[in-house]
């Protein structure tokens, strides 16, 4: 099934004010862990899944993704392990998954081939923080091809101009930045806030994902009714660094 | 929709979506200051008030009758302010920092040259700076650090990856990420997003116009071939582009060797055989990768070779055969360096050291009356920790021993 | 009876017999060298192909609106090869031993600055060489002495006296008169008997020909002062002969104040009160000596400065009041480097910076349309174990610390 | 007295085919060691006496003595205290003293000062290696004034030209220097050494001395009949220190 449409549905929900997306890295601390986090979320009411593939150069990530992603590589995991638990996942739990990851593991890969066994894999979206349009030729000519939709990224430094160039491309949801910077530091939420993400509402048609430094109910509660999406990803990394797998339902549950 | 900044399927722009309109704002400056030619004319003329350029072309005559082939004639980097070529990109950015009006500059180092480079200039233009270095570079190149903070930098020691360049290059697009309104992320090298490896070739080219010219004055004729040593490429682009439309001039970039190219523990990116096309740090080019896409520990005796991407106008050049790659082992290039020092009184950067070692190869073959361009990037008593330590020298142990135990006490 | 090579009542050669020959012989080749403009062209050409002449005069911008009086401009001589103006003086020599066909040359030398000169210079002619350095400026410029190893050099560390530069004067002295006849010795500074002060200050000429020139080019008109360290005064003399003959140009020479003038702990001949005139190391000139006419110890936190006696040619002119003195403590220093550094990316060499503690002292009381230039006779990351002691740095010690901790392991 | 006729006087005896001098550093190790030497080798037939006043910038010596003028000054002697030990010797001694030492301790005392002290205290002789006659326009004019000889010294590397200017200003005896160097190196008594020996012949009017690297009978020997004047330096202060002031006397007597 199409992201697009899985999205529409899951809004559907009369009791879904905001959809909840949360953010794992794949092999940290082990796909064991992954797939107990995992679990928990989808138990507890979370919409949607991105999945990173660690990258060995994580340029838009902060500290606690950068570590997350330099662990899992030093403990072994390969782009194979990671297609083959998308796939355990997909089938297990109904949510829609998506790959986060860096461009280089598709161009490695090779890009076709890529995507090709992420569809195989069940997988519904990309999130590709390090790719512009303007150097996705080759990758938004597949988009369609393997139904695949390919998640734009709105900052908070993008002109209106520029945000439905994107728009143009894009699938699935827009991700909106919340602020500049990497992953995993605090956004505040004010005046300036609601503007950039009314500036993002009038440049897309697609449902709006805001993420980065999303951590509590207070920012999720904010974030209803302005946004369709509220992205956890930091967060929970550092839970279960610091209080175990378990704490990850409460948590998911206690947001929304 | 434009796809920029290629040379050949080398190089584009692959930057977070929160960097477009500082790349924007960055390329329109550069397109602007490019075609103005006073612009070329205050860098040229900042150039040779607070460096030294024209730096020489020194005819190396004790070591062309060494080896009893070709003339072998020195461009000499080391001689810029601060010790190497880096200050020629440096101060060009500055240049249009202050025309772009920006009042903070960031920048990595792996070696340090590139940071102390970088500091120097913020000092000189009055600009707040911040310097990213790899937490094992600072600590394997202190006196680096030392000058960047003594110059007013702040230096970041970046503890993520491997701890060295391609780290610290991470780190500084971090920062960028976080704060692009005020401050330009001065890249070291002809790498990165464009218009990071155009514009870092522009301003490098002043070595290889001054070279042309020093070589016709000096020998009268075109060399045969031109020498340099091959980081991110810098300093190769730079002499480069003096000879790069003169077909009989053979252009040959030296990369590290390391512990040789079959010993896994070296940086030859287009000279060896373990890297592929890969696009990370911004741009697309041969990256020493594994198979998954994930970057390798690079080694060499320089720290400023030790780097897992290469220029992708390099690469380009290299695909069409225009420049012709070779590697230089560590040993090799301790080599070269005592036969330099005790030949010509020139001590070259160990990362210099690597285009020594090829020409030395080749020049004895070549004739008498051919003519042959070492690029001398930078001097070497920067690194004297590092070859001092190479060279196994007791006096120096015994002296870091003895200064070591005072400050213990 | 001819009595040569005196500026007033200062000079002379007091020389044992041994050396008569042979200082006939120099003083032919020096004459015939002097008055033969071909020789000059030679020289001229070596240092703008081997060195980087002429070296730039930087206007330092932000340091003259700091002090918001005199324009500050800053001669380069720390662009030259092997870092310092010392350069000027040893290649010159080298071509005179060239000519008179020696094989061998010899040298002391105190910072080790002179010292790694004259081997780059030994190693570039094909020279054996040998250089003489006290035991105790052996210890704390390992750095240099690594340098003028590699360089091929054979460095005596010298056991006698105060085991410092005097003591390596009077050791390579020992030296020639044992070996002269294919033996030159190159005096680093002016000092010494005639004709060294006379042959130095004519190869350290080039700095102040050059300053002269670019200072009308840039600034319009002639300086008001010209300032420069003087240790035994070559580079101040380099400097000041460009304006010798300009009596509305002052000049000042800046000696090392080292705990102050009244410390008893200083380098300061001229400037202070302690020195009274004598003869010793071939030459009279005013001595830091006791009533007996021993020699005293003298201290300054730049080791080039940090000697007994001072160029004749330079006491003459104080004496006749054309060349006024000051002196820099090492406090002052430090503090006028850290200035410099932040403000210009410059690193003065200790020495040097004591040129600018004094220029800095002035400027504010000077008008901005008045310009002054600082003689920067060297740079300063050669002294980094100095210069990072002298700061107490942290870091420095515990990476000092931790290194020696690794060898001694 | 005269050095010239002191000289000539101990020429004279027909028992001395060659006469001794032997040099002493002033306050090395201490004057009352100096005492005690000069005692030993007064009575064992030394004929001369050249007593250096130690400087702090010994150019023209070896390293034994540059040794001893170091430590001589570092134990505290003065210019004063060697001028009175002087007088206490030509009194206590028949045989001539002269002073040698470096041009500043004159200049420093005052050049006429300096030879009026001197020729109160019955010194006869000034060796001062580091003033050529180029240089000694006031020194040359006091000598006669207050009879104090100067004894100028040949090199190897002298030609004739030069030995025979030399000689128009000396007094006394010419000191040779029996090669190229310092103090305190052997010397090879070879044919080269014998045309320079009579080269200095040829170009002298006064007695020649010759000395560096003297140290043995053997030496002594050979210089007999070639030279006038053998001189002692290094040897005996090497003496001294191995082996004690008593070695001196015996040293001295199996020296002719
Ligand atoms: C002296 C010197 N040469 C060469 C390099 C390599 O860089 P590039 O290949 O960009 O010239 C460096 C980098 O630090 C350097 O310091
Ligand atoms: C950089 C520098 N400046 C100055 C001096 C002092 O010498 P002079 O007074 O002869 O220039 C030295 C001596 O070592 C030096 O290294």
């Amino acid at each position: 099934m199409h992201l697009n449409s899985q999205i529409e549905t899951a809004l559907a929900d009369p009791d879904k004010k905001i959809l909840l997306m949360t953010h794992i890295v794949l092999g940290y601390p082990s796909l064991e862990v992954n797939r107990q986090v995992i679990k928990q979320m989808v138990e507890n009411g979370v919409d949607l899944i991105e999945m990173q593939i660690p990258f060995s150069e994580p340029m838009a990530d902060g500290p606690v993704i950068v570590k997350a992603n330099q662990d899992a590589i030093e403990n072994g995991i390969t782009v194979k392990e990671c297609l083959e638990f998308a796939r355990e996942m997909t089938e297990t739990h109904s949510i829609p998954f998506l790959f986060m990851t860096y461009y280089n593991i598709l161009f490695k890969y090779g890009v076709e081939d890529f995507f090709k066994k992420a569809k195989d894999m069940g997988i519904t979206g990309f999130i590709i923080p390090d790719l512009p349009p303007e150097e996705g030729e080759e990758f938004f000519k597949l988009t369609d091809k393997y139904e695949i939709a390919p998640i734009m990224i709105y900052a908070p430094t993008s002109t209106a101009e520029r945000m439905q160039e994107l728009a143009k491309y894009g699938g699935g949801f827009i991700y909106c930045v919340a602020r500049k910077g990497v992953t995993g530091q605090q956004t505040d939420f004010d005046e300036e806030f609601d503007a950039y993400i009314k500036k993002c509402r009038d440049n897309a048609k697609l449902p709006l994902a805001v993420g980065f430094g999303i951590s509590s109910k207070a920012d999720v509660d904010y974030l209803t009714e302005r946004a369709d999406i509220a992205v956890i990803g930091t967060k929970t990394i550092k839970l279960v660094e610091s209080e175990g797998v378990e704490a990850v339902g409460p948590f998911i549950a206690g947001l929304r | 929709m434009k796809k920029t900044g290629y040379y050949g399927e080398w190089g584009g722009a692959f930057i977070p979506e929160v960097l477009y309109e500082t790349f924007e704002e960055l390329n329109a400056a550069f397109t602007q200051v490019k075609k103005d030619p006073s612009f070329w004319q205050e860098y040229v003329s900042l150039m040779s008030t607070y460096s030294c350029r024209p730096t020489p072309l020194t005819f190396a005559e004790n070591l062309s009758d060494h080896f009893g082939g070709a003339r072998i004639f020195i461009k000499r980097e080391d001689l810029n302010h601060t010790g190497a070529h880096k200050a020629n990109n440096v101060m060009g950015q500055g240049l249009l920092v202050k025309k772009m009006g920006k009042k903070r500059v960031i920048a990595e180092t792996g070696a340090g040259q590139h940071g102390v480079a970088t500091a120097t200039m913020a000092a000189k233009f009055g600009l707040e700076c911040t310097i990213y270095m790899g937490e094992e570079d600072v600590m394997r190149q202190r006196p680096n650090v030392f000058w960047m903070e003594k110059l007013g930098a702040t230096v970041v020691p970046v503890t993520s990856g491997s701890k060295t360049l391609k780290d610290a290059i991470n780190e500084a697009f971090r920062d960028w990420v976080t704060r692009m309104e005020d401050t330009h992320y001065v890249m070291g090298t002809v790498c990165g997003p464009h218009p990071f490896p155009e514009m870092v070739a522009w301003f490098q080219s002043i070595i290889g116009k001054e070279a042309r010219t020093q070589i016709m004055e000096q020998f009268g004729k075109l060399p045969s071939r031109v020498y340099a040593c091959v980081g991110g490429g810098s300093n190769a682009m730079g002499v480069f582009q003096g000879f790069l439309d003169e077909k009989t001039v053979e252009l040959i970039g030296v990369e590290a060797g390391g512990k040789g190219l079959d010993s896994g523990q070296h940086a030859a990116r287009l000279a060896g055989k373990d890297a592929s096309a890969g696009v990370a740090q911004g741009y697309k080019t041969m990256f020493l990768q594994n198979d998954d896409g994930q970057m390798m520990d690079t080694h060499s005796v320089a720290a400023g070779l030790d780097y897992v991407g290469v220029s992708p106008i390099l690469t380009d050049l290299w695909k069409s055969g225009r420049v012709r790659f070779a590697a230089a082992t560590d040993r090799e290039v301790m080599e070269a360096l005592d036969l330099t020092m005790k030949k010509e009184g020139i001590i070259p950067a160990l990362e210099s050291t690597h285009a020594f070692v090829q020409a030395f190869k080749e020049a004895g073959d070549m004739n008498r009356d051919e003519a042959l361009i070492i690029n001398m990037s930078g001097r070497g008593d920067k690194d004297i920790f590092t070859i001092a330590h190479a060279f196994d020298d007791p006096s120096w142990k015994a002296f870091i021993t003895q200064k070591g135990a005072e400050y213990a006490s």
